[in-house]
């Protein structure tokens, strides 16, 4: 368990506790029960699509296709469930599925056709949008199950079901991510692929795996999307993907690859989601709520990047012997 | 009176009066539109704020940026339920993904009233709708097109807003106007993405690709601007341009001869009249049901007529009229 | 079946060709047991294209591989490794961002029954195997933390770990000091005893010659000198590996005169120097002799400016200076040749004239505009002194050979007429005839009256090359020598003396 | 002169040529002046903006944040002409001296904070948005200025203004590629800071110009988008960044830095817009244009990915020999 909860998880839970701090300080509503469990609903689309995301960078990779492909799953769901009368119990199954290969092909084509995921999911993001707006004639598609709804809204034991997908997925993928060796060899093509080559990792499978499970957990995004709000819609999960990016990145994954820690994207995805609670709970305009989160990214990656110059600093200022072993 | 006499909702679709139970002195409303991103819900708002500061009430609004955001403003929904609102006045692009919500809200006690909409049967039962009947709106400037521009074939092109409720009955409105008239041929019909951008390249668009359109019909002024730009640019000064909402900037493109006509639906006064039946809802002396704001065509003389009053404008006119 | 004269491996008639050239053509080795094996060559010659092959990294044209006298097929890493190949890779094969012990076992993590990585048993039997090679790193350390050297063993520690029949080190000890390259030889020693298969490929002839059993040369892709056909001396491989005499190995020329051209006095920096004292003349050659580690790149990043001094001063023409950064050093008139020219060197998506231009263009430049016709006619003209390629101007650098890409790191510092060069491992890497080359670059530029400084772990190379020679130890600089009154074994003795003595002194302090 | 023109520019020429030919046999509306003229202001903005764009990625790094600044810019420009009642001849000059001053705090919070671009760009997407909000309630600013619409839509000696700008600004950045120092050092950057560091060339401040340069090229399309549309908004410039930098990645420069001809990404930008064109032309709704765009994305990285296995599997299929010279 020490390798799952390591030092890399200090700063981001650090960073949350002071947000979380700083917001109930401001507004004695946020730390009512009610408020409470309601931070799991709201961070949960976020946060599961955020470990795709956040496995792929560990890959040295980047999707920017999540948001896009929410819209359109949402939309295959929806015609599923709508239009040709699937019940629920296959359809969740075969759209978690669709993720999964949509994401698979994504990582073929990165892989296997040598072109950067960056250009790949770009691609992507502009045509998954064009293909959920060929599903009925690019209207939204409503009401769709009775079912749906309580995925996203019912409770066990009092506790928000949405808490209990992270509990699940976050648990799989930081043991994954720890204690497999496709975890292992994840971090090594993103620490450096040539050399994963030539330890007899298949480089590119890997590649391709971590799209495949990146689309896959963005199907489990869009079934929470879709039951939040019942509906299907080409436009739904905009900028989705860089939520998703964000709350990596603030969780203090490297975008080059290699280095990382999974459950601090959780912490990352939290501190997003408390900073906008607080904002919401003080009225606050969007302008705010956009200028905030921009400097919240910053300053995360920021904070990670001067670590060492800052850990000198505070170490002079508080007296420290300033000869300390550097890192 | 302060409103309209409100019309029943369908059956089922009231949520009981008596059961809203306001728990400040001092009444604390959300005013959560679908958006920021459009002017509209902002005049609908500023009418909101000074019937609020007339009456002593508190009032704050809640809105993602981008109307196309559900997700987000369902957050803020959910959020704000959290708190001890007393009434929640709402618009929305998606009332199938609000309806939980809203649902829980009226189970709290909290008067809850839907504006810009004529739906008379949301998902599930409110205390009372504001707004304009968006088909009537449009059916109207198409029965003006009729009158003013008919006689002859007439080609019209049409920007639509993203698909939803409000574009569609707002565009299948101006369609029944003309419908069974044979003068007019709906010829071309794109997506705008209700903004002055998306507008204006589909304006470009359509009028590259169908050069012969008499009138282009859009789903918003916004809209309908960009397409003025788009008109003007290929020097087609001699084509009609409808829109739809009367919010202060298209009435003043009007009034500057840009674009020829607009529905206009005074969102400061139906912002004033939503305030005034969620204060009664509080108080339990609004008998619930769909409160109609009026609505008319304006051209260029009208829209002149309308700036020259701008007390009941947001905002306020760039000029004196 | 098996007997002793059956090889362990045999390659025969083994083709390969890339788009452009025939790497390696109807090559043949056979590797016996308990022997080591040498492959040489010069710079593209094939030698790293048929160890590819040989790990099932890529497969070959044409050939047959032989195990144990019966036809296999290599398909993969993963084969070779089941096959008991372990390979040493000339690039880097480290994972910088994990630890030591992840390292040693990627691709082959122990797991418990469940599946899962048994993390206890990968940090002990990484402990286990350093310890074996006698080799202090930590398995929980992350590699990328380590020195040069360090990592170069860590890589080494992967073929290790394996337990293989047959190990492939291309070029191991170009990151190595004289202590580590003895003791990476005392452990090859061991392993032969032990029956291993080694096959040995390395450009530092002079430790080729101490520790393989036979040799293999190629020659442009061919087999020019099969195992046996040459004699284990330095002069023999060197004439089989560019088919004839190169003349003298290291024609040094005196020209140093009393002038001291650089004087550094009591440098220290965070990054390690601890005591710098030294003055450079004119047209001299000092070159810095020290272990592995005992920070003579530091000493060079000092005096660049790129580590700041914390302690110290510089004198340079007799007035002092202060180089807050690179660009400061630069324009007094200061060059580094960094060790690593493909990471830290070259630019890859220029050809020669821009990377030969780089450290010059605000004196090709009028208004910020560039004279296009001075940088074509000093990038011709350099390019026929120094012989480099024809190709240079052609294509892109990353075609080139490595001792063409070194020859155009340092006419750089020709056309920037810089007039104190510290050249870091400047033959790292490259083959006999392009060292020569590289030497005879050092005399033109210390004949007119340029001063160099020397960094080379090749002791032969540095006693031969330099007038005179500072032992660093732990960042310090102990004393300064005449090259001629030092022998190899003394510098040997010099640079690890009082090792222990000094790092109680520097706790101490 | 053959510097400029160089082979970097054959494939993307080639590219615009056959979709031009293809466009063209699809409708016959494509090939009349009215439309010919018409695309040079289809393209102008995204094609401007697009320069800094491939600045930027040549010293590899990237932009996303200039759809945002557009916004932002659009609504600065709005504020000093409609409130300010600034003239347009201060305006301008001021709103370009806005944007490349924006442009040089991303750049050297990039260069001296050493933050991946990736991060401070999004960042600002997110926040310059959120600033743009700020102004006028987030609402739109209409009819600015009479003289700002002739900007984009007045011609001289009846071409279209946009295609000066075009000319002029191509020009000038062609020219500061090729011939200059700071083009040569934005190369070295892009191709190996390490070894730049050590050449003497002064990395950071090479970093931070080409996003002030970005900037620049953003405020010059801020400028015709408000000219266009006679207004400012917070919402314009939607994912103008990801279309700038498909036209940069679609004319092959490659986001690894160091390789790639300007020109070559005007020739990107163009076969973008001629694509868009044709399919409005053919009155396609916009679900088939994403699409479309997507694809072509994908096909334009791959076939420079795959360009020596397409050129070998050419010459095998026309019988040359197999041991060619490789390029
Ligand atoms: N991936 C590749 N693609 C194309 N050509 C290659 C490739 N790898 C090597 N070559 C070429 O094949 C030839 C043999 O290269 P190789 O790396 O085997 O030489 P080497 O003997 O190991 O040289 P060195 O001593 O410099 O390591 C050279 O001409 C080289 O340029
Ligand atoms: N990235 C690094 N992080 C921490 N310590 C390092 C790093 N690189 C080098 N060192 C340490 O700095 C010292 C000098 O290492 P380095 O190998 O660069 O020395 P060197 O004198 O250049 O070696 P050589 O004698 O082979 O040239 C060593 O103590 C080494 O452990
Ligand atoms: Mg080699
Ligand atoms: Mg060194």
């Amino acid at each position: 368990m020490k390798r799952i909860f390591d030092a890399q998880l200090i700063g981001p839970f650090a960073a949350m506790v002071i947000v979380t701090l700083i917001v109930a300080m401001t507004t004695d509503r946020f730390l009512n029960p009610g408020n409470l469990s309601n931070l799991f609903l709201q961070v949960s689309i976020v946060a599961l699509i955020a470990i795709g995301a956040t496995v792929v960078i560990f890959a040295a990779g980047i999707d920017l296709s999540s948001g896009s492909m929410v819209a359109l799953l949402t939309m295959i769901l929806a015609q599923m469930l709508k239009f040709m009368g699937l019940p629920l119990i296959f359809a969740l199954p075969l759209i978690l599925v669709v993720g999964a290969l949509l994401g698979l092909g994504l990582g073929l084509i990165t892989a296997y056709g040598r072109i950067p995921s960056f250009i790949t999911t770009l691609a992507a993001l502009i045509a998954f949008r064009g293909l959920a707006l060929t599903f009925n004639n690019g209207s939204p598609i409503f009401s769709l199950d009775p079912g749906l709804e309580p995925i996203f809204y019912g409770k066990l034991a009092g506790i928000p079901l949405p808490f209990f997908y992270l509990l699940t997925f976050y648990g799989l993928a930081a043991f994954t991510m720890n204690f497999t060796k496709l975890g292992r060899e994840i971090y090594a093509v993103g620490g450096n692929p040539a050399a994963a080559v030539l330890t007899g990792i298949n480089v590119r499978k890997v590649q391709a795996i971590t799209f495949a499970i990146a689309g896959f957990m963005t199907a489990v995004g869009a079934v929470l999307m879709s039951a939040r709000l019942n509906s299907g819609s080409p436009n739904y999960g905009q900028t989705l993907e860089l939520q998703a990016i964000a709350a990596a990145v603030v969780g203090g994954a490297s975008l080059a690859g290699g280095r990382g820690n999974i459950l601090a994207t959780f912490m990352g995805a939290m501190t997003i989601v408390i900073v906008q609670n607080g904002l919401n709970l003080n009225a606050a305009p969007s302008s705010v709520q956009n200028i905030v989160l921009g400097l919240i990214i910053l300053l995360a990656v920021g904070i990670d990047m001067w670590r060492a110059e800052l850990s000198s600093l505070l170490s002079s200022v508080f007296g420290k012997s300033a000869s300390v072993k550097g890192g | 009176e302060d409103y309209p006499a409100p019309v029943p909702m369908m059956d089922g679709a009231q949520a009981a009066i008596d059961a809203i139970t306001p728990k400040n002195e001092t009444f604390r409303i959300a005013y959560m539109p679908p958006a920021t991103e459009f002017n509209y819900y902002i005049a609908v708002g500023e009418g909101i704020k000074a019937i609020a500061a007339e009456q002593g009430a508190e009032v704050f609004m809640l809105a993602p940026q981008s109307g196309a955001d559900i997700n987000g403003q369902m957050g803020m929904i959910q959020d704000v339920l959290t708190q001890d609102v007393d009434a929640i006045i709402f618009g929305t692009h998606d009332e199938f993904a609000a309806a939980p919500l809203i649902k829980k809200a009226v189970d709290q006690g909290i008067a809850v009233l839907m504006i810009n909409s004529d739906i008379p049967n949301f998902p599930t039962p409110i205390h009372g709708v504001v707004g304009y009947s968006q088909r009537n709106g449009t059916h109207k400037i198409a029965d003006w097109a009729i009158e003013t521009y008919g006689g002859e074939p007439v080609k019209v092109g049409i920007i639509e807003g993203q698909p939803g409720y409000h574009s569609t009955e707002r565009v299948g409105g101006f369609l029944d106007g003309i419908e069974g008239n044979e003068d007019f041929e709906v010829v071309v019909s794109i997506p705008g993405g209700w903004n002055v951008e998306g507008g204006n390249t589909a304006g470009m668009d359509i009028l590259q690709s169908h050069p012969d359109l008499d009138v282009i019909f859009a789903a918003n002024d916004y809209m309908i601007i960009g397409a003025s730009f788009a008109a003007k640019a290929l020097g087609r000064s001699d084509i009609a341009l409808l829109g739809n909402d009367g919010d202060t900037s298209g009435l003043e493109e009007i009034a500057a001869g840009n674009v020829t006509a607009t529905v206009n639906t005074s969102p400061y006064l139906m912002g004033q009249a939503a305030m005034h039946a969620t204060l009664d809802a509080l108080e339990g002396t609004y008998p619930g049901g769909w409160i109609e704001t009026p609505t008319s065509i304006e051209d260029k003389n009208g829209a002149i007529a309308v700036l020259q009053e701008p007390e009941k404008l947001f905002p306020l006119p760039s000029k004196e009229y | 079946m098996t007997s002793d004269t059956t090889p362990l491996w045999e390659f025969a008639d083994i083709s390969k060709a890339y788009p452009g050239v025939l790497a390696n053509d109807k090559v043949c080795i056979k590797l016996m047991k308990g022997s080591i094996h040498g492959l040489l060559g010069e710079n593209g010659c094939g030698k790293s294209t048929m160890i590819k092959t040989l790990s099932g990294v890529q497969q070959p044209d044409s050939g047959r591989i032989l195990y144990n006298g019966k036809a296999v097929q290599i398909s993969d890493p993963l084969a070779a490794r089941d096959l008991g190949i372990a390979t040493v890779f000339q690039e880097f094969s480290i994972v910088p961002t994990l630890s030591v012990g992840e390292n040693i076992f990627l691709g082959n993590m122990p797991r418990s029954r469940l599946g899962a990585i048994d993390w206890r048993k990968v940090n002990s039997e990484s402990a286990r195997v350093l310890k074996e090679m006698d080799v202090n790193i930590h398995p929980e350390a992350i590699t990328g933390d380590l020195s040069v050297g360090e990592q170069q063993l860590v890589e080494i520690a992967k073929a290790v770990a394996m337990d293989a029949s047959m190990i492939i080190l291309d070029e191991p000890t170009a990151a190595l000091g004289e202590e580590e390259i003895e003791q990476l030889h005392q452990l090859l020693r061991n392993m032969r005893r032990r029956g291993t298969a080694i096959l040995y490929v390395s450009h530092r002839l002079d430790e080729v010659e101490r520790i393989v059993d036979e040799v293999t040369i190629l020659r442009g892709g061919r087999v020019v000198s099969a195992a046996g056909e040459t004699e284990i001396n330095v002069s023999e491989i060197v004439s089989a590996m560019v088919g004839g005499d190169v003349g003298e190995h290291y024609p040094k020329e005196n020209n140093a005169t009393d002038d001291v051209v650089l004087r550094a006095s009591g440098l220290r920096t965070k990054a390690g120097v601890s005591d710098a004292t030294f003055d450079l003349r004119k047209g001299e050659v000092l070159g810095l002799g020290g272990v592995l580690g005992s920070g003579r790149t530091e000493i060079a990043r000092a005096l660049f400016g790129v580590d700041t001094l914390t302690e110290g001063s510089v004198e340079l023409g007799g007035s002092p200076v202060k180089f807050r950064n690179e660009m400061d050093a630069i324009k007094a008139g200061m060059a580094l040749v960094p060790e690593n020219r493909k990471t830290d060197g070259l630019f890859f998506n220029f050809r020669a004239s821009g990377n030969i231009t780089a450290a010059s263009l605000a004196e090709i430049s009028k208004l910020g505009i560039l004279d296009l016709l001075t940088e074509a006619d000093g990038t011709e003209r350099l390019i026929d002194e120094l012989e480099i390629s024809a190709q240079a101007e052609a294509k892109t650098v990353n075609f080139l050979s490595g001792g063409n890409q070194q020859k155009i790191v340092i006419a750089r510092w020709l056309f920037a007429d810089a007039q104190v060069l510290i050249l870091d491992e400047p033959t790292q890497g490259i083959d006999i005839g392009a060292k020569i080359a590289v030497y005879k670059l050092m005399n033109t530029l210390t004949r007119a009256g340029k001063s160099i400084i020397l960094i080379s772990s090749d002791h032969d190379e540095l006693l031969a090359m330099s007038d005179r020679v500072a032992v660093v130890q732990h960042g310090a600089i102990k004393k300064i020598v005449a090259a001629k009154e030092l022998s190899h074994d003394d510098l040997v003795r010099a640079s690890a003396d009082n090792i222990e003595h000094v790092s109680k002194e520097q706790l101490a302090s």
